[in-house]
């Protein structure tokens, strides 16, 4: 029988770079309305953290809960994304010279800055970039059917690195 | 290297490199150009003209050399048409010259320049069309006359790429204007970039991109940067950047290119601009020749004069066109206003000019005519501001008369015009002349060999707006885009229409400033990286064990798995049967499927789809199709009721992000009151369909808590539940007709799950099968699908699904059914074919008549849709969209296929050949 | 001859980024992350059923297409996924950034 | 006025050119014509050169605002097909393909046309299917077509990368050899020659900006240089023809979308066809000059800019280089944009309007070019005797009234995503 306890990466048979670290264990959650269990960012392009659940402001009234470990239970309707993402955990400065060959956010430091997050397009795929609080990772968040596709490309951008 | 001064320029003399041009070696130092290089070496002519052939040799000193054209490079690194001017010199650079042959010396294409006075411009317009037949052959000959340098015939084994970037403040232009404004603004605390062709100074606080170019200004505060790499930069480092940079502000410091002066013979070896000599000497230490002669139309060439003398250049005279009353004076060199150049000679390089006095009316005297003997010839004809970029960005020109050039004239916001480029400091300057008695061919545009006499045919035949001159004449289409020639030709023109400069007009600047190579438009998009590719949460398993694929999308589907041996169709046909007769399980994960949460999602299905789904229960599926507001079909799928507001869609995989932005369109848009929310979880679920009589014994075999008899769970039925330890949702729905489930699992799982599958169907025979097999059996079942069948002209009615169209509610799409053209009668209907003898297939994309031959009389009837073979009724069968096609049931036709020269003949019959009563799918 | 003009001052109030595509929550993005979504002016009667031919003709065919100023629908596809109306010139591109409501 | 040829070339020569007549004149408006033709592009001055050769008609003028060939005519990337599925579109084109056949002579003006083939590529069995209905519709209406498998296709365009692993391996091709390519500015002035010598006043810098009509229908036209009487008058004016046509009253089914085109620096022959990558949209030819030219899709949202965007041309390039990797470091030397009438159903509209006078030939799209000698055909007809021509019967004003709308892509009332 196959082994059916854990997850499967998208990422599963290919070589890991050590610049970019998939993260495998995340559970990922779309809440919609209001979230009392959380208090999430009012504002766009920010996200906030409490006891390790992040909460992504991803459209008005809207938002994408990230975390590791025990998922929380929240009364708000939901869709669960845990399996239906591919998130890649780069060092922060690395991330923004590799995404910067393909994704036109400016992630220039005094633009962007930890705990913001932005949803943009990599090499033609949707992304979401959060900027994690201790200003030293970025995560992107893909679609799991593109995780692949974005990994083999973040690798190649980062052969040239550093310049 | 005598023509290289001891001391002096921007080399570095420590560095000796080799080189080869034409297969001679030679040598120069880092620092240098291959232009600067081959001068300092003593080589004079390095191409031949585009359509005279005529010797041409090094003419600027940077992007505006509109001769020195060669190739560069061997095999797959060959670079054809590359400007000696701008290619930096390194170890074992190979280059060669162009559009010659034999060699560079004797290029046998020169020849025609005996016929030359009957190739004037536009002569392919007048002849060669007789007799018509023949034009192939003459075009022929054209085609290998034109062109330049040769492509290269290999990959290209480079890397380029391109990186997005902002900045608050972006200078172009490194001269002395673009540095003081950089370090003003990187003063104010700014963000500020500096691009240069060459390399230049570096100030604090500011990014410096040397050889780079500003190519284009397009929406958005964009401007696209071309940056060369170095010639000593790291094995894996690209080629080229493609910088789109974002500024706030940008100051444009582009300067003012030199123009030449029109006259007999101009384009000879050793005829430069003035700027361009000067250039030489300062930056590379290079004599551009041993004596020269200036000739002018403004005060710049006498200080350039001085210069060249103090570089060791000896001045043999300065022709000054202008009627002045007083002559500047210089010492050693004589000075002669009012006069011209009205020949030169020289083959392989220049020998000497010709000068003469002029008269009153301009013309030159020729009993008065010397000459001077000289290897230079320094053309000082004024200054052109570089003004492109202000151009494409939307800002407007007007003519300064006193400078003979166009200047910027209306304000764009954000961009700001400096120095030359904006005009300032520039010398006045008369305009260009081209003498119109001269015996010799007066260039205007060097690269396409356009004559002032051309640009006067031109005007005479009536081709006199600026821009007809430049497509009749090709003036100013070449490599370096015109920048030393169009004014010059704005000139001549204006000179032939009898007109102000002012008033002739100007071609419209359109990027990219220089030529930028496609590789680094392409960037990294090559390859695999061309489109983006998607994988189901099985594409692995599919891989493994042997599935060929067929493109879906962004999606590589299992197209069929062969057995060793096995030929592409009779694998299709066993998948296809064993589907029937037992069970097969096919990757369906990339369905797209949607979440819709909120209170108003029943209604909002409701007028989505064409037929009702308030009713929908909790546990249930339901079919629906949607429509375009045109009427015509869009998609359709499935949906299921999962909670009180909560229901999952599925779609086509073609259509899942169409149809998502269709849902936000009407929910954000039209009905902005309904309380919905939307979410793409197609990635979520890894879903697999299991068909076949066989299907539910399979997943009774299953470890799962969840119960498949039908009661437990009937047709369009769905359960939740475990299997084998995975949460999974078991649907009862069908694709083929046969009895069905579409099992889904969190993605991570898919893989784990179908592998589970497998194992449950072991003894059961199960089959994977593929995209092909899908479609034999939704074929043989009458299902339609978007593309075939419903291709973007199928109402619902078409397609025979009136039935479906509640008449209890409105819809998206329905009003349009009460337009004319919707009405049924002779529109094409959904049909199912059969070869009347039972066995000949039917013919893919064949087109239907009412006749065995395709008679003009003929009526069209319709065309096939889908063609395949049915393992199942053992004959080939068809969908097909044939004109009144439901009432022609039992008809004969024919399927014509001209393209392999088939006829079918066929009888239209109901689309459903398997079980239409739909007992299979409901066992 | 014609006037010789001065030394040209661009704005530096940052007009340039005002033509990215403002999105009334994300801010200004490339515009690479929206797709366009048509003529926003065009209004789909409120109940279609009660349209004659000729107004159900209007909404779906017929269109303004001027030239100048265009109120249009974009969408934020790799961003927010909202629906946003912007005031573009379609003679050179402008965009007039829209009230978010 | 000398006819061109080889011996009037030579003729000429020997007198230095001196004696070339203007290629038309340069008349002044007269106060009114019995039809006034707007739009001095190739349909234009086509229409004008037709009503005047095929039905007689000499009192008439083109009126251009700017230059001869300005607008779309002077900007497309010159391709010539008639490689259509659906009849209505079909047999017009197809007509204007006969019509090509013969210009050069017909006008006594050498427009290069050059039938080197247009092969558009399929890249899954899916795309060779519906490239496999297409070619037969084609057939059937009697133009060529030849569908291609993968050698074949390779052996018709040496150099293209037909390798199995590629992002989009070429499975195969339609081909259809006798289409190809012409020299556009040729077009508009063999056009604008032709005419002229069978009188038509040819007007540039002539700008309408209002069309007068009474109870019973156009009267005339104000211009920059005055008032203009005309009898009828027909719009020729794609890109624009919401403008014109709004002036006298008429709503269109038409958007005006940017479509850019690219040349690159000119090279020895190497590429001998038209080709297509289906993948994505890219066409690519090389011309006379050496220059490959592209084009693709449109940028996707109204504009009348006459300039287009970088993501676009980005596009072209790695498409190009999918094709023919071995183009990567040719260098791309200018690109500029084309302002299209897209219509609502990416089919033109040619024909009457519900002004009567006032004729219609707009909503070209994509295929404006190649129906140029088709489009003034069947054009001067409708104008000369007030009805279409069989051949431009289907492409209607009036068929977005009743919903029977030519979609040739299916892709519905959306202009940009035809």
């Amino acid at each position: 029988m196959p082994d059916t306890s854990q997850r499967r990466s998208a990422l599963a048979g290919t070589a890991a770079g050590d610049l970019i670290q998939e993260r495998a264990d995340l559970w990922i959650k779309r809440v919609y309305g209001d979230v009392a269990e959380i208090e999430p960012p009012r504002q766009p392009n920010r996200a906030t953290a409490n006891n390790g659940v992040h909460a992504l402001w991803v459209a008005p009234g809207e938002w994408l809960l990230v975390g590791e470990g025990e998922e929380i239970q929240i009364e708000a309707a939901s869709s669960d994304l845990s399996h239906g993402r591919t998130v890649f955990r780069i060092p922060a400065n690395a991330a923004r010279q590799i995404l910067a060959k393909g994704c036109p956010l400016d992630l220039r430091e005094t633009e962007f800055r930890p705990g913001h997050c932005a949803q943009s397009v990599l090499a033609a795929v949707t992304i979401l970039v959060h900027y994690l609080d201790d200003g030293e990772y970025m995560d992107i968040h893909v679609a799991r059917s593109y995780g692949r596709f974005i990994h083999d490309w973040l690798k190649d951008a980062a052969l040239t690195l550093p310049e | 290297m005598s023509l290289r001064l001891p001391t002096g320029g921007r080399i570095d003399r420590n560095r000796t490199l080799t080189f080869r041009f034409d297969g001679r070696t030679y040598h120069g130092y880092h620092g240098d150009t291959l232009a600067s290089a081959l001068l300092a070496n003593g080589v004079k002519v390095v191409g031949r003209s585009f359509k005279y052939h005529r010797p041409r040799g090094i003419f600027g000193a940077g992007s505006e050399d509109p001769s020195a054209l060669v190739r560069l490079g061997d095999g797959a690194r060959a670079e054809p048409n590359t400007r000696a001017t701008q290619v930096e010199l390194y170890d074992g650079l190979v280059a060669y010259s162009q559009n010659n042959w034999p060699s560079l010396k004797w290029d046998i294409s020169a020849a025609l320049g005996l016929l030359s006075r009957f190739l004037p411009a536009g002569f392919y317009y007048k002849t060669f069309k007789w007799p018509g037949k023949f034009w192939p052959y003459y075009e022929h000959i054209i085609r290998h006359m034109a062109g330049m340098g040769e492509a290269p015939t290999d990959r290209d084994p480079d890397r380029y790429e391109k990186r997005h970037a902002h900045c608050d403040v972006l200078v172009i232009g490194g001269g002395a204007t673009g540095l003081s404004a950089a370090k003003d603004a990187a003063a104010e605390g700014n963000d500020v970039w500096l691009v240069d062709e060459g390399i230049p100074e570096a100030p604090a606080n500011v990014t410096v991109m040397a050889r780079t170019t500003a190519f284009g200004k397009y929406d958005d505060g964009l401007y696209g940067l071309l940056q060369q790499s170095s010639s000593d930069q790291a094995a894996n480092a690209p080629r080229q950047i493609l910088w789109l940079l974002r500024a706030k502000r940008v100051v444009l410091a582009s300067g003012a290119i030199e123009r030449p002066l029109v006259f007999a013979n101009n384009d000879r070896p050793g005829i430069m601009l003035t700027s361009a000599a000067l250039r030489y000497l300062d930056s590379f230490a290079v004599r551009a020749g041993r004596r020269a002669v200036i000739v002018t139309n403004n005060d710049s060439a006498y200080e350039a004069a001085r210069k060249l003398i103090d570089g060791g250049i000896e001045v043999a005279a300065i022709i000054d066109q202008r009627h002045m009353a007083e002559r500047h004076e210089i010492a050693g060199c004589e000075v002669l206003n009012n006069h011209a150049v009205i020949d030169t000679a020289g083959r392989g390089g220049l020998r000497h000019v010709t000068i003469a006095p002029l008269d009153v009316n301009g013309d030159a005297v020729p009993q008065a005519e010397r000459r001077i003997d000289c290897d230079l010839l320094c053309l000082s004809g004024g200054f052109t501001p570089s003004v492109h970029l202000y151009s494409q960005a939307g800002g407007k020109l007007a003519f300064r008369d006193d400078i003979q050039s166009l200047v910027p004239d209306t304000d764009v916001p954000g961009l700001e015009v400096v120095g030359a480029a904006n005009g300032d400091d520039i010398a006045q300057a008369s305009a260009a002349i081209a003498l119109s008695h001269a015996p010799g061919k007066q260039f205007i545009d060097l690269q396409n060999d356009v004559t002032a006499a051309d640009v006067a045919l031109a005007a005479r035949e009536g081709y006199r707006s600026v821009e007809h001159l430049k497509r009749y004449t090709t003036l100013g289409m070449g490599t370096d885009q015109g920048k030393t020639a169009n004014l010059n030709g704005i000139a001549v023109l204006g000179r032939a229409l009898d007109k102000p400069m002012a008033d002739v007009g100007v071609t419209t600047y359109r990027p990219p400033y220089t030529p930028v190579t496609i590789g680094a438009f392409a960037g990294r998009d090559v390859g695999a990286f061309l489109a983006p590719t998607r994988r189901t949460p099985m594409q692995e398993w599919h891989e493994d064990n042997g599935a060929v694929f067929v493109p879906a999308g962004m999606w590589r589907r299992p197209h069929y798995y062969p057995s060793p041996g096995e030929s592409p169709s009779d694998a299709v046909s066993r998948e296809a049967r064993m589907v029937r007769q037992g069970v097969g399980i096919v990757d369906v994960s990339t369905l797209g499927r949607i979440d819709l949460h909120g209170p108003d999602t029943a209604e909002f299905l409701n007028r989505v789809y064409i037929n009702g789904f308030k009713t929908l229960a909790i546990g249930m599926c339901r079919y629906g199709v949607m429509l375009r507001d045109d009427g015509m079909i869009f998609d359709d799928g499935t949906v299921a009721r999962m909670d009180e507001e909560h229901y999952i869609m599925t779609t086509t995989t073609a259509n899942a992000g169409p149809v998502m932005a269709h849902l936000e369109h009407y929910l954000q848009v039209v009905w902005p009151e309904l309380d919905v929310h939307l979410t793409s979880i197609t990635d979520q679920w890894a879903v697999t369909a299991v068909a076949g009589p066989r299907a539910r014994q399979l997943l009774e075999n299953l470890d799962s808590d969840m119960e498949f008899a039908n009661q437990a769970l009937p047709f369009m039925g769905w359960r939740a539940g475990q299997i084998g330890g995975i949460p999974a949702q078991v649907y009862r729905i069908s694709f083929s007709g046969e009895l069905a489930y579409e099992v889904a699992v969190p993605a991570g799982h898919g893989q784990a799950c179908w592998e589970m599958l497998l194992a449950a169907g072991k003894a059961l025979d199960v089959i994977p099968y593929g995209t092909e097999a899908l479609t034999t059996l939704r074929v043989e079942k009458g299902h339609f699908v978007m593309g075939p069948e419903a291709d973007g002209r199928a109402s619902a009615d078409d397609i025979g699904l009136s039935g479906m169209l509640s008449k209890r509610k409105d819809f998206i799409g329905r009003r349009s059914l009460r337009l004319p053209a919707l009405a049924p009668e002779g529109r094409l209907n959904l049909v199912g074919l059969l070869p009347v003898d039972g066995k000949t297939a039917i013919p893919p994309g064949a087109l239907i008549l009412d006749r065995a031959t395709a008679a003009p009389e003929a009526e069209k009837a319709g065309h096939v849709a889908t063609a395949v073979f049915s393992p199942n009724l053992d004959q080939p069968i068809a969908t097909a969209m044939v004109i009144n096609g439901r009432g022609r049931l039992g008809a004969q036709l024919w399927a014509h296929s001209p393209l392999d020269n088939r006829i079918v003949p066929v009888e239209v019959v109901h689309p459903v050949f398997i079980d239409p009563k739909g007992e299979r799918l409901r066992a | 001859m014609k006037k010789v003009p001065g030394p040209i001052h661009g704005s530096t109030e940052g007009n340039n980024v005002m033509l990215l595509i403002p999105c009334p929550h994300c801010g200004l993005r490339d515009q690479t992350e929206f797709s366009y979504c048509g003529d926003a002016t065009v209004t789909r009667p409120a109940t279609p059923e009660d349209a004659d031919d000729a107004a159900w003709i209007e909404y779906l065919y017929m269109r303004d297409n001027p030239k100048g100023p265009h109120d249009e629908l974009w969408q934020h596809v790799h961003g927010c996924r909202q629906l946003l109306r912007v005031g573009r010139d379609v003679t050179n591109h402008e965009i007039k950034a829209e009230d978010p409501s | 006025m000398s006819r061109y040829s080889l011996a009037s070339l030579v003729r000429h020569g020997l007198t230095g050119h001196r004696d070339w007549q203007p290629a038309w004149r340069d008349p002044e408006p007269k106060a009114s014509y019995d039809a006034v033709i707007v739009g001095g592009g190739g349909h234009g001055l086509a229409s004008a050169y037709y009503l005047a050769k095929n039905h007689g008609l000499n009192n008439i003028a083109v009126l251009e605002k700017g230059w001869l060939g300005g607008g779309n005519t002077g900007r497309n990337t010159t391709i010539v097909r008639s490689n259509y599925m659906l009849d209505g579109n079909a047999k017009f084109y197809e007509h204007g393909m006969k019509l090509w056949e013969g210009l050069s002579r017909d006008l006594n003006f050498n427009v290069m046309f050059s039938q080197r083939g247009v092969l558009n590529l399929a890249h899954s069995k899916g795309q060779l299917e519906t490239f496999r209905r297409r070619g037969n519709a084609m057939r059937l209406n009697g133009i060529d077509a030849e569908l291609l498998n993968r050698d074949q296709a390779a052996a018709f365009v040496p150099g293209m990368d037909v390798s199995r692993n590629v992002r989009f391996p070429v499975e195969g091709g339609l081909l259809q050899r006798r289409g190809g390519t012409a020299r556009h500015d040729a077009v508009a002035w063999g056009y604008a020659r032709g005419a002229d010598q069978r009188g038509v006043d040819i007007i540039q810098n002539c700008e309408v900006t209002g069309i007068r009509r009474d109870q019973h229908g156009v009267t005339g036209l104000e211009t920059n240089r005055g008032f203009i009487g005309a009898k009828k008058i027909g719009l020729a004016v794609a890109g624009h023809s919401t403008q014109l046509a709004a002036m006298a009253g008429v709503r269109l089914p038409i958007e005006s979308h940017v479509l850019q085109a690219v040349v690159s620096e000119p090279v020895k022959p190497v590429l001998d066809t038209v080709v297509t990558f289906g993948a994505a949209h890219l066409y690519v030819s090389q011309s006379d000059k050496g220059e490959l030219v592209m084009g693709g899709d449109i940028d996707g949202y109204n504009s009348f800019a006459q300039r287009g965007n970088l993501p676009v041309i980005e596009h072209f390039a790695a498409c190009l280089v999918a094709l023919f990797p071995q183009y990567s470091r040719l260098r791309i030397l200018r690109n500029w944009g084309g302002i299209m009438d897209m219509t609502m159903d990416g089919s033109p509209i040619i024909g009457t309007t519900p002004v009567p006078g006032l004729f219609l030939n707009g909503g070209w799209c994509y295929g404006g070019f190649k129906a140029t000698p088709a489009s003034g055909w069947v054009f001067a007809h409708t104008i000369a005797t007030g009805q279409p021509h069989a051949l431009n019967a289907e492409l209607s004003l009036d068929r977005f009234h009743t919903g029977r709308v030519l979609d040739e892509k299916g892709a519905g009332p959306y202009p940009w995503q035809h």
